[in-house]
């Protein structure tokens, strides 16, 4: 499929903006000087995910990545941030390690290797789904999903005990 | 190293983490300018997370040097120093220092200048408790008694400045008695007006309004189970920590001590009415409070019977018309809103006194935040200082 | 009648279907709808109680009573409905599918609740026994330490007996199953500070454990080849003949009774059993007596069309009646020289167990199961007075009872009825119930049985005897003679008391029901069930057999007393049973113990220890004996030109190479997550890069 | 629309989130960067669902799946970080070498 | 007048007129508000109130207000991280009006009826908490951070009481659609006084807990007395909004107003009936009963803030997660049992 056939669909335009939005984000998160940027540009990144969630139909996940991550894990970033340090404007102590190149190459090829690997497998293959309805989604969690559904929320309960147990103050002390 | 014992190394090293586990303290300044300090106080504190770790009050940026001033000034110009120390309840403070002089000097006040003194007083009294009533509430999120507990102190400071002619800062107090209403002079003449007409009917009408607005702010705040939950058991000042550091007043009576100086000194004729003094048990903001709340009722009933009984006669003792103290020394304390105030007078024989040493209720009242505050939360400085019921002008003079 | 989903349907998206026989209607089928509460409330009560059981005024225990009442009275009302019209109903809901397995259908995950005259049955004996038992144990287990998480552990058996009980498929009969099994496990070591009881409780576990291997494969091959777990399906695919399951039948069958055998105590698996009575009297009564042993009985009943004379596994039935054969006569007779008189009462469960087992063996459904319903009531009445006297002698031993029908009247008499109706006298249950497996052994014996029939029902005969005389035994020492225990005992409270009354009063009637030939409801209530059984049931009382049994009961009563009727119970005078030969093989159990320690373990453990201490000696000292020869034949030589000129050298140059190498393979190991997780990355990209270019 | 471009887009945040993890020192940043590779995932997750559009939605149920493990992932994480911090006053990977040989 | 028509039918512009109504409506009835509260607490305080402004009884006080507001320097602290310090505001506003799209006035009357309405509403407001933070941590203020963490602290433990609230109802609705939602508890055979088909609204059929827990968390949300920690100008100063001024002071103003009438809108929409009232026909009348229901619990709220003092935050805290949480999982249960027997 040529590239100007591609960019006439009004949808893939929004997508473009969308994408490069989120690279950007990407880019700022894991560059800038300051873990509070980080983290609020993170939001924009996780936005974008849910705009793309939308765009391809799947209303609840997208609204789900908003209240999860907007509404309670990046706060939670935040306000781990703030609770430990919470340095206003440039941080002076190093983010980053001296090395960038051997990282950024590894993450090149990564990359490389993925687009590649999925442009092989996929090439231009047109997405067909259509809405699927919240409550069918729920019907499937409750019985295809019922073991794994049982399971994660075990995991988040452990986590949550994990998270209590570590981090709370032994009053004995 | 002498020999390795495994328990104590344990123990050794468990210390050793204890003192690692910990957030970075964070240095919180509350003032000198802050919307709850009643003035200009400020505190440092050093906070972890929102628990108070230690707390050191900074005080005088209030500081007038009365004491000073009080050495280049004659004793009715003191009076007028006295009544702004502490500033809501200026008449009461210059009841301790007139009798003071007056005791020097020898002088006996008529007994209707009594009566007067100890009306105007109680007056006071009410209307600094009202304030507490008003701004402490206030300071816990509710902003309503403040309307409801201004109204009616509002009457009082209207009938106050009928007879004085000052809202706040009377001036009132001769030495030897009370000054007349205009015109009077210092004479001894009986039928000289002293009272302002419909005075004594305005009174009942504005007691009946105090005892109404008790009743409204009890049924709005005390029965509040959130307000319940700020106050009891913040703040708790056992009877002998605030013995120790002496505490006064309404805050002393909260931790149980059944202590009044109108009670203990006889320097105004409250022995002829019939009043409790109120007390608490537990010592905490909740019974400070309760306190000042049975204390506004007391001293309605107080000038309530004092209006029914005042004598009629003279308002003033004969005196001198230039003053001059005998050579002496003195000390005077009277039952102040906010607690005991006492002056404490070294004359050498002179217009001026020789030194004046105030010792002011809230100075000594503040005393124990450092040790009160320790390990608090934030939230909790504000109704443990607020239920102290301080003016920084009677810390700082 | 809408459909009543229950709790359970909560999980959604499941379907849920309803197999109805024979329907009730009305207010009966609400009932049979609504039974899914018999087992969810015992075991919601078992949350309760470990939940806030500590601070109700009773500690929990009414909670616990509270549901086995409700178990009870619902049980009751049901077996009337049940009396008044057969019913046969089957509830599933599906709860998951599990995914399919190749070349099978959708194998599903399910829910349900049974209700038929069988279950109906179980839940009549479980809800009444129970109450009696959660009673008398307010009085027993008082001031007990845990006595909240005795009734607890209590509630929960209950719950899982009758899950087991009330399962219409496989898959959740083993949750019953193991459900029993963890309570079993809880209450045996209910008073786990002595390690004897710990090692009891473990012992009970592994047992069971061993034996749940048979049931599992079972199961697995049932519902594998038939495509379904359900019960009514496997038993479809039985009468239709079903040619894949045919095939696997038999292993299928005798899975499932190596399953019964390990829960219903059967020699090779009984010896569990008697070291169970450590727990609690109460629990013994319940569980290890009127109940969870007799589950075994009960999955042999539920699959009995699989057994049954043309069923698909009928051989295993001669498996299973020489299994109860042997059962009953050989742990009777180990009865006769116990003296701790819950162990009595134990080998005595075994005995009938295998009394119920030899019927089932026998094609005789209706008379296993009849005696398992009588055996209910007079073994949990027994060892209820058995715990009373435990309780007002602190004492489980015998010798040091005696003379205490004085000090205990009403124990005395309960126990009495019981002994006399667990001896078949007329016209107590067991009378009943007794005659009803040896006519159907006989039965059994005359059309097509065989010889094992025949055997068995000798064997059962002698057994009747052995029963009348241990039980004599027991009663005379216990009740008989001169008390020669310390103390003195006392009648336990009435909270006790009752309870052995009103199961003394089921005991002495519960045979009533099933009269052969006069008045048989028993026979019908267990008709009715979706599968028609082909019960090889004596039509009649059979009169000669009945007289028999009598009189071999009473033969044995009259022995019993002769041996221990004065004074019985002195040391010398019960020597005089000591057969040379016979009692120290009893003493020792037929040393089974030692068998599986000896036999079994021993065997794996000996000839491991053996062959490694023949390694050692032979071979490798042998080895190194001549290596050593050899070497030092060699060294000289070597020694000299070998070590000092070339070895050494080697030897330093390596060691000196490997410092190096080390030094520098260290630096790779710097402890730094993220270095590891940039080779990882890295690593998975070479790979994926490999896999495009070579594939 | 493509699959490939949500695919490829994945691929890129996800190497970005790499990169992150490898380089930043900050133990919260490395948190940080671990999220932006499971959204993604999400991403890829929701893409491969709606292309194949079957009545099992398993794109979407996962994309769920992964939202909770990552909100676990979270607590815990961030709960240790505090905790280093509080140990060692300071929340850099690169001192965090215990497991040095 | 067909070309008119025409330009309305697309959807673009017909999608830019509900937009623009949802923030005028937004605006409008923010300033009602208030006006309302400064009416309505004037006289529970017996005073008059607001009296000049506009020529009768004060009515264009909030105007002038906003006028004061809006005039005023828009001071960035020197030592505040300043985009983030910007932003914050826009942010706080955005997730507030973002609520209003979904609110129902009446069967038809409404910007967009999401599949997901109360879910959408739930993810939208919880971005407010985000705000807060970002106001909190850039204004360099110690009394701003902590006010900004108090926040976080707080949405974060109400946010779950309020889900699972409005999970009990989605339950028994059966669906998360708020027109859905209202007419679960309008017409369907579940919920009508017998003999009649007149529909009950939940809070009358069980769903009051929730209603209770709904409306304390939809306090604590909007950081209003008794939970008005993060800005306790007593103890705070005035909490993470301490270094704002102007217009920024402004939209955080507006949020809490604008927030106070989405709170009260979701309330009546889940569980008093939205645009139900028995006897009158929802097209009609249902935005005029709809208000009529908000505004009944903005006074409510206004009420609440007039008498009470606020608590502390470990007490807020604990409230939430030792009475609320329980609370709401136990009515979760009760109503998902009920829904499945009944």
């Amino acid at each position: 499929m040529a590239f100007s056939d591609w960019i006439t669909d009004a949808r893939n335009i929004v997508f473009l903006v969308i994408a490069l939005t989120m690279v950007g984000g990407a880019l700022v998160v894991v560059t800038t000087r300051n873990v509070v940027h980080s983290a609020l540009t993170l939001v924009v990144v996780l936005g974008g995910s849910a705009a793309l969630f939308l765009m391809l139909g799947a209303e609840f996940v997208a609204w789900a990545v908003i209240l999860v991550y907007v509404g309670a894990v990046v706060v939670l970033f935040l306000f781990g941030i703030m609770i430990t340090r919470a340095p206003i404007g440039r941080d002076s102590v190093r983010l980053d390690h001296e090395r960038r190149w051997p990282p950024a190459l590894i993450a090149l090829s990564v990359f490389v290797v993925m687009a590649w690997s999925t442009t092989l497998a996929f090439g231009s293959e047109q997405i067909s789904g259509g809405v699927i309805r919240t409550d069918a989604i729920g019907d499937l969690l409750f019985s295809r999903y019922v073991i794994p559904f049982e399971a994660v929320s075990f995991v988040l309960l452990a986590a949550l005990i994990g998270g209590i147990v570590l981090a709370r103050k032994d009053p004995d002390r | 190293m002498t020999s390795y014992d495994p328990i104590v190394a344990m123990h050794h090293s468990e210390s050793q983490v204890s003192v690692e586990l910990q957030t970075p303290d964070m240095t919180l300044n509350l003032g000198p300018q802050h919307p709850s300090t009643h003035g200009v106080l400020r505190l440092i504190a050093k906070v972890d997370g929102e628990r108070v770790e230690s707390i050191e009050p900074v005080i005088g940026y209030m500081h007038r040097g009365y004491e000073k001033l009080a050495e280049v000034r004659t004793y009715p110009q003191i009076t007028a120093l006295v009544n702004r120390i502490d500033w809501v309840s200026g008449f009461a403070n210059e009841i301790a220092f007139v009798t003071a002089a007056e005791r020097l000097m020898g002088l006996e006040v008529p007994e209707r200048a009594q009566y007067i003194r100890l009306i105007l007083t109680e007056m006071t009294r009410i209307s600094s408790h009202l304030l507490f009533l008003s701004s402490y509430p206030l300071e816990l999120g509710a902003a309503t008694p403040l309307m409801f507990a201004l109204r009616d102190r509002e009457r009082l400071m209207d009938l106050i400045e009928g007879v004085t002619g000052g809202r706040f800062h009377p001036n009132f107090n001769r030495l030897g008695g009370v000054k007349p209403a205009a015109g009077g002079g210092s004479t001894q003449k009986t039928r000289v007006q002293d009272l302002p007409a419909g005075f004594l009917a305005d009174t009942r009408v504005a007691i009946e309004h105090v005892y109404e607005v008790c009743d409204e702010i009890d049924g709005l705040i005390t029965g509040n189970e959130i307000f319940h939950e700020r106050t009891r058991g913040i703040g708790v000042i056992p009877a002998a920590k605030a013995l120790e550091y002496g505490v006064s007043g309404p805050n002393l009576r909260a931790s149980g001590v059944r202590f009044d100086l109108r009670k203990v000194e006889d320097y105004l004729p409250y022995d002829r009415f019939d009043w409790q003094v109120p007390a608490g048990t537990e010592g905490d903001c909740l019974d400070r409070y309760l306190v000042r709340l049975e204390e506004i009722r007391q001293s309605a009933g107080i000038i309530g019977q004092a209006i029914d009984t005042i004598p009629s006669g003279p308002l003033q003792a004969k005196v001198p018309r230039v003053i001059k103290v005998p050579p002496g020394e003195i000390y005077v304390r009277a039952e102040n809103p906010k607690g005991e105030m006492g002056y404490h007078i070294v004359s050498e024989g002179g217009r001026v006194p020789y030194r004046v040493k105030i010792r002011s209720a809230s100075y000594s009242n503040i005393s124990i935040l450092p040790w009160l505050l320790k390990g608090v939360l934030v939230p909790d400085i504000i109704a443990i200082m607020g239920s102290l019921d301080f003016v920084l002008g009677d810390v700082d003079r | 009648m809408t459909t009543l989903l229950g709790l359970l349907a909560l999980a959604e998206g499941g379907e849920h279907a309803v197999e109805v026989v024979t329907d009730p209607g009305g207010f009966v089928g609400v009932l049979a709808d609504f039974a899914w509460l018999i087992p969810v409330v015992p075991l919601l009560a078992t949350f309760a109680i470990v939940l806030v059981g500590k601070r109700l005024p009773l500690k929990g225990w009414e909670l616990a009573e509270g549901a086995i009442g409700f178990v009870a009275i619902y049980a009751v009302a049901l077996l009337i409905a049940n009396w008044v019209t057969p019913m046969a109903v089957e509830h599933h809901i599906e709860i998951s599918r599990i995914g399919s397995l190749p070349g099978l259908g959708d194998l599903v995950l399910e829910w349900g609740w049974v209700v038929d005259g069988l279950s109906i049955m179980m839940f009549t004996v479980v809800g009444v026994v129970g109450f009696f038992v959660f009673t008398y144990a307010k009085g027993y287990m008082e001031g007990d330490v845990r006595f909240t998480f005795f009734f607890a552990s209590f509630s929960l058996f209950a719950g899982g007996m009758l899950v087991l009980v009330i399962a219409p498929n496989l898959i959740q009969l083993i949750v019953g199953w193991e459900l029993v099994g963890v309570a079993s496990y809880l209450l045996i070591g209910h008073w786990w500070e002595d390690h004897d009881n710990n090692a009891a409780a473990i012992k009970a576990f592994i047992t069971n454990k061993i034996a749940d291997v048979g049931l599992f494969v079972g199961v697995i091959i049932l519902g594998i080849t038939v495509g379904s777990f359900r019960i009514t399906d496997v038993l479809d695919a039985v009468a239709r003949h079903d040619s894949a399951l045919a095939a696997v039948a038999f292993w299928a069958g005798l899975g499932l009774f190596i399953g019964a055998m390990g829960k219903s105590a059967q020699m090779p698996f009984h010896v569990w059993l008697p070291d169970a009575m450590a727990g609690p009297t109460p629990v013994s009564s319940l569980m290890h007596a009127a109940t969870m042993v007799t589950a075994g009985v009960y999955l042999v009943g539920r699959m009995f069309p699989l057994y049954q004379t043309g069923g698909m596994a009928d051989d295993v039935k001669t498996i299973i009646i020489l299994a109860g054969g042997a059962t009953l006569l050989l742990t009777g007779l180990i009865a006769l020289v116990q003296d701790d008189i819950k162990k009595v009462l134990a080998y005595s469960t075994l005995s009938q167990l295998g009394y119920m087992t030899a019927a089932m063996g026998a094609g005789a459904y209706t008379a296993g199961l009849f005696h398992l319903f009588t055996h209910a009531f007079f073994k949990g009445l027994l060892f209820l007075a058995a715990g009373s006297v435990i309780h007002g002698v602190h004492s489980n031993n015998m010798s040091d009872m005696g003379g205490l029908r004085r000090f205990m009247p009403s124990t005395y008499k309960t126990f009495l009825i019981g002994s006399v109706a667990l001896a078949g006298i007329f016209p107590l249950s067991g009378f009943w119930s007794k005659d009803e497996i040896l006519a159907s052994l006989s039965n059994d014996a005359s059309h097509g049985g065989g010889a094992a029939a025949t055997l068995v029902l000798v064997l059962a005969i002698l057994g009747a005897f052995i029963t009348a005389f241990y039980m004599t035994r027991a009663v005379y020492l216990t009740f008989f003679g001169e008390y020669r225990g310390d103390g003195h005992p006392h009648e336990s409270p009435r909270v006790m008391t009752y309870p052995l009354w009103g199961l003394a009063a089921l005991a002495a009637v519960a045979g009533f029901v099933n009269i052969p030939g006069v008045y048989t409801p028993f026979t019908e209530w267990l008709a009715s069930r979706i599968h028609v059984m082909g019960d090889h049931h004596a039509g009649g009382l059979n009169w000669a057999l009945a007289l028999i049994g009598t009189a071999v009961a009473l033969a044995g009563i009259a022995a019993g007393t002769r041996l221990f009727r004065r004074d019985a119970a002195t040391q010398a005078e019960r020597d005089r049973f000591r057969i040379p030969v016979l009692y120290p093989l009893l003493e020792h159990k037929y040393y089974f113990d030692d068998l599986y320690l000896n036999g079994i373990v021993g065997p794996i453990k000996g000839p491991i220890a053996r062959f490694v201490v023949w390694t050692n000696q032979v071979v490798i000292d042998g080895v190194v004996n001549a290596f050593g020869a050899a070497a030092r034949f060699a060294s000289g030589y070597v020694y000299g030109w070998v070590d000092q000129r070339g070895i050494d050298l080697a030897i330093n140059v390596v060691a000196a190479g490997a410092g190096e190498a080390g030094g520098v393979v260290r630096k790779a190991q710097t402890g730094k997550v993220q270095q590891y997780a940039g080779a990882l990355f890295a690593g998975a990209v070479l790979l994926v890069v490999g896999f495009l270019i070579f594939s | 629309m493509i699959v490939n471009q949500f695919l490829v887009l994945g691929a890129l945040l996800f190497s970005i989130g790499v990169y992150g993890v490898l380089v930043r020192r900050n133990a919260v940043l490395v948190l940080l960067s671990i999220e932006l590779m499971l959204a993604a995932v999400n991403i890829n997750l929701v893409a491969f669902g709606a292309y194949v559009d079957d009545a099992v939605a398993a794109g979407q149920v996962f994309a769920l799946f992964v939202i909770t493990v990552a909100a676990a992932e979270v607590g815990i994480g961030l709960a240790i970080v505090v905790l280093i911090f509080r140990n060692r006053s300071s929340a850099n990977v690169d001192e965090l070498d215990l497991m040095k040989w | 007048m067909t070309v008119a028509l025409a330009i309305l039918d697309n959807f673009w512009v017909f999608l830019v007129i509900k937009l623009l109504a949802v923030v005028l409506v937004l605006l409008g009835f923010s300033l009602a508000i208030i006006y309302a509260e400064l009416k309505i607490m004037a006289h529970m305080q017996a005073r008059i109130g607001p009296y000049f402004a506009g020529g009768r009884f004060g009515w264009a006080q909030p105007f002038a207000d906003a006028l004061k507001f809006l005039q005023k320097e828009d001071l960035v602290p020197d030592e505040a991280d300043s985009p983030v310090f910007r932003l914050a505001p826009a942010v706080s506003l955005m997730s507030t009006v973002a609520v209003f799209v979904i609110v129902p006035f009446s069967p038809t009357l409404i910007a967009r009826d999401l599949d997901v309405g109360i879910f959408y509403a739930l993810a939208v407001s919880s971005i407010g908490t985000l705000g807060v933070l970002m106001a909190g941590w850039s204004s360099a203020n110690k009394y701003s951070l902590m006010g900004g963490l108090r926040a976080a602290a707080q949405l974060i433990a109400y946010e779950l009481p309020m889900v699972l609230a409005v999970a009990a109802v989605v339950v028994q609705a059966g669906t998360m659609s708020m027109v859905g939602i209202v007419e679960a508890q309008g017409g369907t055979a579940l919920f009508t006084i017998p003999g009649t088909d007149i529909g009950l609204p939940f809070v009358m059929v069980g769903q009051i807990v929730a209603f209770g827990i709904f409306m304390t968390a939809a306090l604590a949300e909007l950081s209003r007395i008794p939970f008005d920690m993060p800005i306790a100008e007593s103890e705070l100063v005035f909490g993470y909004l301490t270094e704002y001024s102007g217009i920024r002071f402004t939209m955080f103003f507006l949020a809490e107003y604008a927030g106070m009438f989405s709170m009260a809108a979701l309330a009546t929409t889940l569980f008093l009936g939205g645009w139900y009232l028995p006897g009158l026909d929802p097209t009609i009348f249902g935005p005029f009963v709809m208000m009529g229901k908000v505004s009944l619990l903005v006074f409510v709220m206004i009420w609440v803030r007039v008498t009470w003092p606020r608590l502390r935050e470990d007490q807020l805290q604990s409230f939430a997660w030792k009475w609320l949480i329980p609370v709401s999982l136990a009515n979760i249960m009760v109503t998902a049992v009920l829904k499945v027997v009944l």
